[in-house]
């Protein structure tokens, strides 16, 4: 095993253990914030397949947090209402059931991804990161003005919603779906590192010109991986809101897409488990710092200068040296 | 709509244009000459602003003010560049908006710290408020006509300067080919600090000037940035013309597309609808110009590279 | 005589004022190495984009298999058979040698679009990669970290991926630069055997090995191929020397 | 986690029967501490801790904690604050969304909010709860108030404007509720937007005899700096929001004679004001906000519900809040029946009191004024 | 003492080792043809004088500064002029703003320059993209002529050029020889030139400095093995 792999294990375990043990300690707070960073970590999973392995900068994927929240939000405010939220030409309704709350999330930004994806794709290094931007800004403006779900209000869902056989009310019960579901993304994310695609994805990153010369279109390859990122931004997207009970255009906001960018390199990019270290220290120093002083982001400025600038490749890069994991 | 109200209306574009190519100016150069994504840029655009407003509280001169926002803002580029930004150059763009977003949180509660909570106040000097008339009956504000005509006049400095004088000229072979200037005896990295304050003290300048007529406030900054970021992309990055050309273009397509749009929409809908929507659309609007104007030209409409 | 594998007709291309590809006409007969020289700046590097499908014609066709391929794509030209290795190795640093040589054989499979299962456990690909590993002697470093090799691993391994590709046609953009004595003589021995499997358009610096290996010489100046003959022509062509070493001789 | 909260000695002298009875209560106070609008936010606070330490009551402990003004922190805290701080009562959230996004979840889970600011009408119609109270105003409230001044003002063709967000849609509703004279234009501006020329540029052209505008914050600032500047010179009617104490400042001459409409001001005649304006200032070393205001009444509400009830068992308690038996600094307060205010709305003018940009209060806009979504609330 | 002198300079790309031992002296006045085929080090040896590539052993002096400890700029102050391989004059920039754009005060100025290559002169305001291959070569020797060097470097100045503007190079570095007595480092393919102009030469084989000596004493058997076709 490598020191990666210790480390990742531990911190699998870490954020397993804490929120069990504040359960039995009666610390539902706790619970909330481990929640929290798995669901944050998973939205940096999805956008680590589009930057770690594709090398594609988004600042825009807060568009498809957004959309995941959006779906969650306007299927469980007409469940509330019991008004259909279509009746022409086909009748759809609302529903409160996680499940298809999740595929919804995971369609709608899947098929917002592909378009933008697709448009996107075109730019490469500064171009692509700014105009992932304006597509980003672009939903953020919709949404407040859109009057329809909240506007810049949002849009309140005062109870969560139902997964079969739990009660999501519970706290720990909503953290091991959040859980479950971030596992399954690292394992997903794994093997897709690992498969034919991970392969021809990442060696576009490095040479995309070799990647030609063997006979494979680079552009279907990052459009492929932008799109399955999406998904997996949007999909923690939609358990964000039902963690808040709440969706608001601020899951539009560029600094919403700046963070979880910052989870990732805080982590250390391309590492499995980056953005689940890096959601976890953000979110501690958040909660720590917070308490501190009324001007403590500029602590937590300083921090991150120091991250960037002296631990480079991230807390994972530190901790488990320089050497990127091939397996 | 009248053509009189048309016209004052690309009048204010060209007024809001100008204002964004200062703040773009900057950027783009930082982002031309040495390739770096300097997310804290409207930061410097917000200290030039309390520097100005701190100033002409004490001075009660807006001159003062106004030199007072140019020396902080750059001395304040200078510094961050020293000990920050220049171990950036080498680093990908990642590494660059992480460290840079870091400084953002540091510039603003740091004003927050010094300056408090509150907004600042700034205003127009006497002589140059109130409105004129314009031939053909417009009456204008006289402090935006000093703008533009600021602007206009800054944006041909800045053209001078980068044409005409030898910094410009090393600043543009350092553009081409550092390694080469280097290898012909120049400084680069004092040539990149420069830069850097330059850029820093054009955006300080744009801060004072706005300041007078906006709000002096702590996160004033990043809705500037986003705009001065779409402009020098439609342009193209690290042209100095293109970021004039695309502040003017975002200017007039984010003034009048808020004029014109509900008008459009009233056509052919209720006037509440048409104005929900159509000012819904007018926010979107500066984006998706961005958005055409790459997808049509990747590198924008006078870049070079990317 | 068997019809030409790969032929360019009258290409041209321009950049600004500068011809970069002026009227240029090139074939690659089946089992031939043909070599194209030229001093720096002749154009030898656009000329290889072109055929590759990297750069398109201004004017002129490149054809391949019989077929016209001017307007196809490199991917597009790569499965049709053709294949390359770079000048300065086009490589995925990151991966392992035996990762880069899968992407090959990944590539010849058609099938990239597949997101499950490890690819280091596709049997028939890694038998691809590691048969063209072997072939070139790195067989033994296919666990290394391709940033870890020589620069003549780097090389050979370049080869290796084009080997994958089971290529109709070569295209080799200067594979002996930097290679010390015996790299040279080795991947020379080795050319030597592979020009049964499929021609070679090879564009090399390193005169040894263009004098042993080529069966045909074309010299590419200022865009214009001057002189296309066997090594002895080329030898004593005049305009040729003076082209070289700057000499009336 | 109580890093900030404030335990306050107790002082014998101050102990009440009553309050021998109660158990403590536990405040959190969610309130936007960094950031743009921070202003707001720390005036309430200042205000409400005010009120805590003038009352000397030792039973009373506040948990402050700063929201940026992300509705997603602010709901993150208020879990926090119930399930781990046990807080019984919150407060303090300044922005409508962010109180959206709270208020909600809080009295589901059967804690007491008390809005010291917002006042979004979902809360107050079909959306109304039994533990929910507004200690401010109806989000409409002012702006009902300043269509039924320019009425009185004899204004027939008013040119209207506000941000488009459901905050900005409600104000020119409420306006118009009230507002019986044309409208020479109707105008959305973007969220944030620091630019007004070309709206200037319209009402210039629009042949209005009167401007009402609802632009919050910075957004006040840069429309007053600018319409000052513009040479239209239009009467001006607005809610209290960018004419108040913090902003005002910032804002100079350009407010000048601007009519604004406020359920409070510094020169109200009453013992309990003056004695907050006067202590305010001695404590703080600035005046009073219209916010701090809020913040201030708010507390002493709580504290007047303490000395009846005790806050564990609800419905006492909750009669004490309804019974709203303490000293308003507005004079009258009582509250309507779905909680919110019905208060005395005013008029007010800037005017400039030495160096010091300041209002006076010209009249009454709107009497013992409730706010319309009352009918729709059923509890 | 020598004004450059180079002993057992080794440099790397990377992981890759591209100089093993190189060495060779320059002095004062003198004219040093620096010779090999393609890849043997020739410009990477420039481009470790000029700072451009790390040094990783050896000794790299130039009047008897240690060029190792400085930076690109510092060194080419000390007074080493490049004109480098491919030339790369500023494409961006007019010919006389590629001229003063690093000019330091001494002898050369625009209108020496003018007189040694009377054809910039005449396009003093065109940019340098739209030259002629021959006049950008001139324009990459008078910009670093410009610099007022006491050691001008020549990587392949006549390398792609027409016969005739190759005539003209040549000229002009014959002229710069006779009537300056400027210090010269001439990487060059043609022998036949080389050997009218240079008083040393310095063979480089695979990284390796594999023959040096005069001019004079350079062996046909020398020249057919390490440099010719």
């Amino acid at each position: 095993m490598t020191r990666e792999t210790i480390l990742n294990a531990a911190l699998g375990l870490g954020l397993l253990a804490f929120p069990l043990w504040a359960y039995f300690a009666d610390e539902p707070f706790m619970i909330t914030l481990a929640t929290r960073v798995a669901i944050l970590a998973l939205a940096g999973v999805g956008l680590n397949i589009a930057l770690g392995l594709g090398g594609l900068v988004s600042l825009g994927h807060a568009a498809f947090f957004g959309i995941g929240g959006y779906a969650m939000g306007i299927l469980a405010s007409h469940a509330q209402s019991y008004s259909p939220l279509m009746e022409t030409p086909f009748l759809i309704e609302g529903t409160k059931s996680m499940p298809v709350i999740w595929l919804t999330a995971i369609v709608a930004s899947g098929l917002a991804a592909l378009v933008i994806g697709a448009l996107s794709l075109r730019t490469s290094g500064v171009y692509f990161i700014m105009i992932t931007l304006a597509f980003g800004q672009m939903l953020f403006y919709f949404a407040i003005s859109w009057p329809a779900y909240g506007g810049e209000d949002g849009l309140s869902i005062y109870v969560r919603n139902s997964f079969p056989g739990l009660n999501t009310l519970d706290p720990i019960q909503f953290f091991l779906i959040a859980y479950v579901l971030l596992m399954a993304a690292l394992r997903f994310s794994a093997r897709l590192a690992g498969s034919p695609f991970g392969l021809a994805l990442n060696a576009a990153r490095q040479t995309a010109e070799r990647v030609e010369t063997v006979g494979i279109v680079p552009y279907r390859l990052r459009l492929t991986a932008f799109v399955l990122s999406g998904m997996i931004t949007g999909l923690a997207g939609a358990l964000f809101a039902d963690l808040n009970r709440f969706v608001s255009p601020t899951m539009f906001s560029w600094q919403t897409s700046g963070e979880i960018m910052i989870f990732i390199i805080l982590g250390g990019t391309a590492r499995l488990f980056g953005p689940v270290a890096g959601a976890a220290l953000f979110i501690t120093l958040e909660h720590v710092l917070g308490g501190l002083s009324e001007f403590w982001h500029i602590y937590l400025g300083l921090l991150l200068l120091v991250v960037v600038l002296y631990a480079r490749g991230g807390i994972i890069g530190t901790l488990a040296g320089q050497e990127v994991k091939h397996d | 709509m009248s053509l009189l109200l048309l016209i004052e209306q690309i009048l204010n574009g060209l007024q809001f244009g100008v204002m964004l190519f200062l703040t773009a100016a900057g950027l783009t150069l930082v982002f031309g000459v040495m390739g770096l994504i300097n997310l804290a840029h409207g930061s410097l655009f917000m200290i030039g602003a309390f520097a100005a407003a701190a100033t002409a509280a004490a001075t009660g001169s807006f001159l003062l003010a106004l030199a007072a926002s140019l020396a902080a803002a750059a001395a304040a580029g200078a510094l961050v560049e020293v000990l920050v930004i220049r171990r950036l150059y080498s680093r990908d763009h990642l590494d660059q908006v992480l460290a840079t977003f870091a400084l953002i949180l540091v510039f603003s509660e740091g004003t927050r710290w010094v300056f408090g909570s509150f907004p600042l106040y700034l205003n127009i000097p006497p002589a140059l408020s109130g409105p004129v008339t314009l031939p053909g009956g417009i009456e204008y504000p006289v402090y935006r006509l000093t703008i533009i005509a600021v602007g206009l006049m800054i944006a041909l400095g800045l053209f001078l300067l980068i044409s005409r004088t030898r910094l410009g000229v090393q600043i543009r072979a350092g553009e081409s080919d550092r390694e080469m200037i280097a290898a012909l005896g120049i400084d680069i990295n004092r040539l990149y600090t420069v830069v850097f304050a330059l850029g820093a003290a054009l955006a300080g300048l744009a801060g004072a000037l706005v300041g007078a007529i906006q709000s002096v406030q702590v996160g004033m900054g990043e809705p500037v940035l986003i705009l001065a970021f779409v402009v020098i992309v439609i342009g193209g990055i690290g042209s100095i013309k293109g970021a004039l050309i695309g502040s003017i273009l975002v200017g007039l397509t984010d003034t009048l597309g808020g004029v014109l749009l509900p008008e459009t929409f009233k056509l052919f809908m209720d006037p509440a609808s048409a104005t929900a929507v159509g000012s819904a659309l007018a926010s979107m609007l500066i984006y998706i110009l961005m958005a055409v104007v790459l997808v049509v030209k990747p590198m924008g409409l006078y870049g070079a590279r990317a | 005589m068997t019809d030409p594998v790969l032929y360019v007709r009258n290409i041209t291309k321009s950049f600004g004022a500068l011809k970069a590809s002026d009227d240029v006409s090139l074939d690659l007969r089946p089992g031939e190495i043909h070599a194209l020289i030229g001093p720096n700046g002749a154009g030898k590097s656009t000329l290889i984009q072109q055929i590759s499908g990297g750069l398109q014609p201004d004017s002129g066709t490149v054809h391949f298999l019989g077929q016209d391929v001017t307007a196809l794509g490199t991917a597009q030209r790569a499965r049709m058979g053709l294949g390359r290795t770079f000048q300065i190795s086009a490589l995925a640093m990151e991966d392992t040698v035996l990762q880069n040589a899968m992407l090959g054989a990944l590539g010849a499979s058609g099938r990239p679009f597949r997101f499950f299962r490890p690819v280091l456990q596709e049997k028939a690909l890694r038998q691809v990669a590691e048969t063209a590993l072997d072939r070139v002697g790195l067989l033994d470093h296919a666990a290394i970290r391709t940033s870890d090799l020589s620069h003549g691993q780097r090389r050979q391994l370049e080869v290796a991926v084009a080997l994958t590709l089971s290529p109709r046609a070569f295209i080799m953009d200067e594979p002996m630069a930097g290679l010390g004595a015996s790299g040279s003589r080795r991947l020379t021995a080795f050319l030597d055997e592979l020009r049964h499997e499929a021609p070679i358009l090879l564009v090399e610096h390193d005169m040894d090995a263009v004098f042993a290996l080529a069966d045909r010489i074309s010299v590419l100046v200022y865009g214009k191929v001057i002189a296309t003959g066997s090594v002895d022509e080329i030898r004593n062509h005049a305009e040729v020397r003076r082209a070289y070493l700057g000499e009336d001789a | 986690m109580n890093k900030k909260s404030f335990f306050l000695a107790a002082t014998a002298a101050v102990l009440s029967a009553g309050m021998a009875l109660a158990e403590p209560v536990k405040v959190g106070m969610i309130t936007t501490l960094s950031g743009g609008g921070a202003g707001l936010g720390i005036d309430v606070r200042d205000g409400f801790m005010l009120a805590v330490k003038q009352s000397g009551n030792p039973d009373i402990e506040v948990v402050v904690e700063d929201d940026q003004r992300k509705p997603d922190i602010a709901v993150q805290l208020a879990d926090r604050m119930i399930q781990s701080d046990k807080v019984d009562i919150l407060t303090g959230i300044i922005w409508s969304n962010l109180a959206m996004a709270v208020v909600p979840s809080v009295t589901a889970q059967g804690k007491f909010y008390l809005s010291p600011n917002a006042g979004p009408s979902a809360l107050a119609g079909k959306g109304c709860h039994p533990n929910y109270f507004n200690v401010a105003w109806q989000n409409d409230n002012l702006h009902e108030a300043a269509g039924a001044y320019a009425n009185t003002a004899g204004y027939k063709n008013t040119f209207i404007l506000a941000p488009n967000y459901p905050a900005g849609q409600d104000a020119l509703a409420g306006f118009k509720r009230f507002y019986e004279g044309d409208l020479a234009g109707e105008v959305y501006t973007k969220l944030g937007q620091k630019d007004y020329a070309s709206e200037i540029a319209q009402i210039r052209a629009s042949g209005a005899d009167s401007v009402f505008f609802f632009l919050p914050g910075g957004m006040g600032i840069s429309f007053l700096k600018q319409y000052a500047d513009s040479g239209v010179d239009l009467p001006v009617v607005g809610p209290a929001f960018s004419f108040d104490q913090g902003i005002l400042q910032a804002v100079g001459a350009a407010a000048l004679g601007v009519k604004n409409t406020s359920q409070w001001n510094k020169d109200i005649d009453n013992p309990a004001n003056k004695a907050f304006v006067e202590a305010f200032q001695a404590e703080y070393g600035r005046l009073p906000s219209l916010y701090a205001s809020q913040g201030y009444d708010t507390a002493n509400l709580i504290l007047s519900a303490m000395a009846k009830a005790d806050v564990k068992d609800q419905d006492a308690f909750r009669a004490a809040l309804e019974a709203a038996e303490f000293e308003s600094v507005r004079g009258d307060f009582k509250f309507g029946p779905n909680h919110h205010p019905i208060q005395d709305i005013y008029v007010r003018e800037v005017l400039q009191e030495g160096d010091v940009f300041t209002n006076k209060i010209l009249g009454v806009a709107l009497e013992d004024h409730a706010d319309a979504y009352a009918g729709e609330c059923k509890m | 003492m020598s004004l450059l002198s180079l002993t057992n300079v080794s440099a790397f790309y990377g992981a890759s080792q591209a100089l093993f031992k190189v060495s060779l002296r320059v002095d004062e006045g003198a004219v040093v043809a620096l010779m090999g085929r393609n890849g043997m080090g020739k410009s990477t040896t420039i481009k470790t004088i000029m700072r451009m590539l790390p040094a990783a052993g050896g000794e790299l002096l130039f009047d008897g500064h240690d060029l190792r400890r400085l930076p690109s700029h510092k060194a080419a102050r000390l007074g080493l002029g490049l004109v480098p391989e491919g030339r790369r004059c500023f494409p961006n920039l007019t010919v006389e703003e590629n001229l003063t754009a690093a000019a330091r005060p001494g002898h050369w100025d625009l209108k020496r320059v003018a007189q040694l290559f009377p054809r910039l002169e005449e396009r003093r305001a065109q940019s340098a993209a739209s030259l002629s291959g021959g006049e950008q070569q001139m324009l990459a020797i008078g910009r670093a002529l410009m610099t007022n060097p006491r050691l001008l470097i020549l990587d392949e100045a006549t390398e792609g050029l027409a016969p005739i503007v190759r005539q003209e190079i040549w000229a002009a570095i014959a002229t710069l020889k006779r009537e300056t007595g400027l210090a010269l480092l001439v990487v060059d393919k043609s022998l036949r030139e080389l050997r009218q102009i240079a008083d040393e030469a310095v063979i480089l084989q695979r990284g390796e400095t594999v023959w040096h000596g005069t001019m004079g004493t350079l062996p046909p058997e020398i020249t057919d093995r390490y440099l010719g076709v």
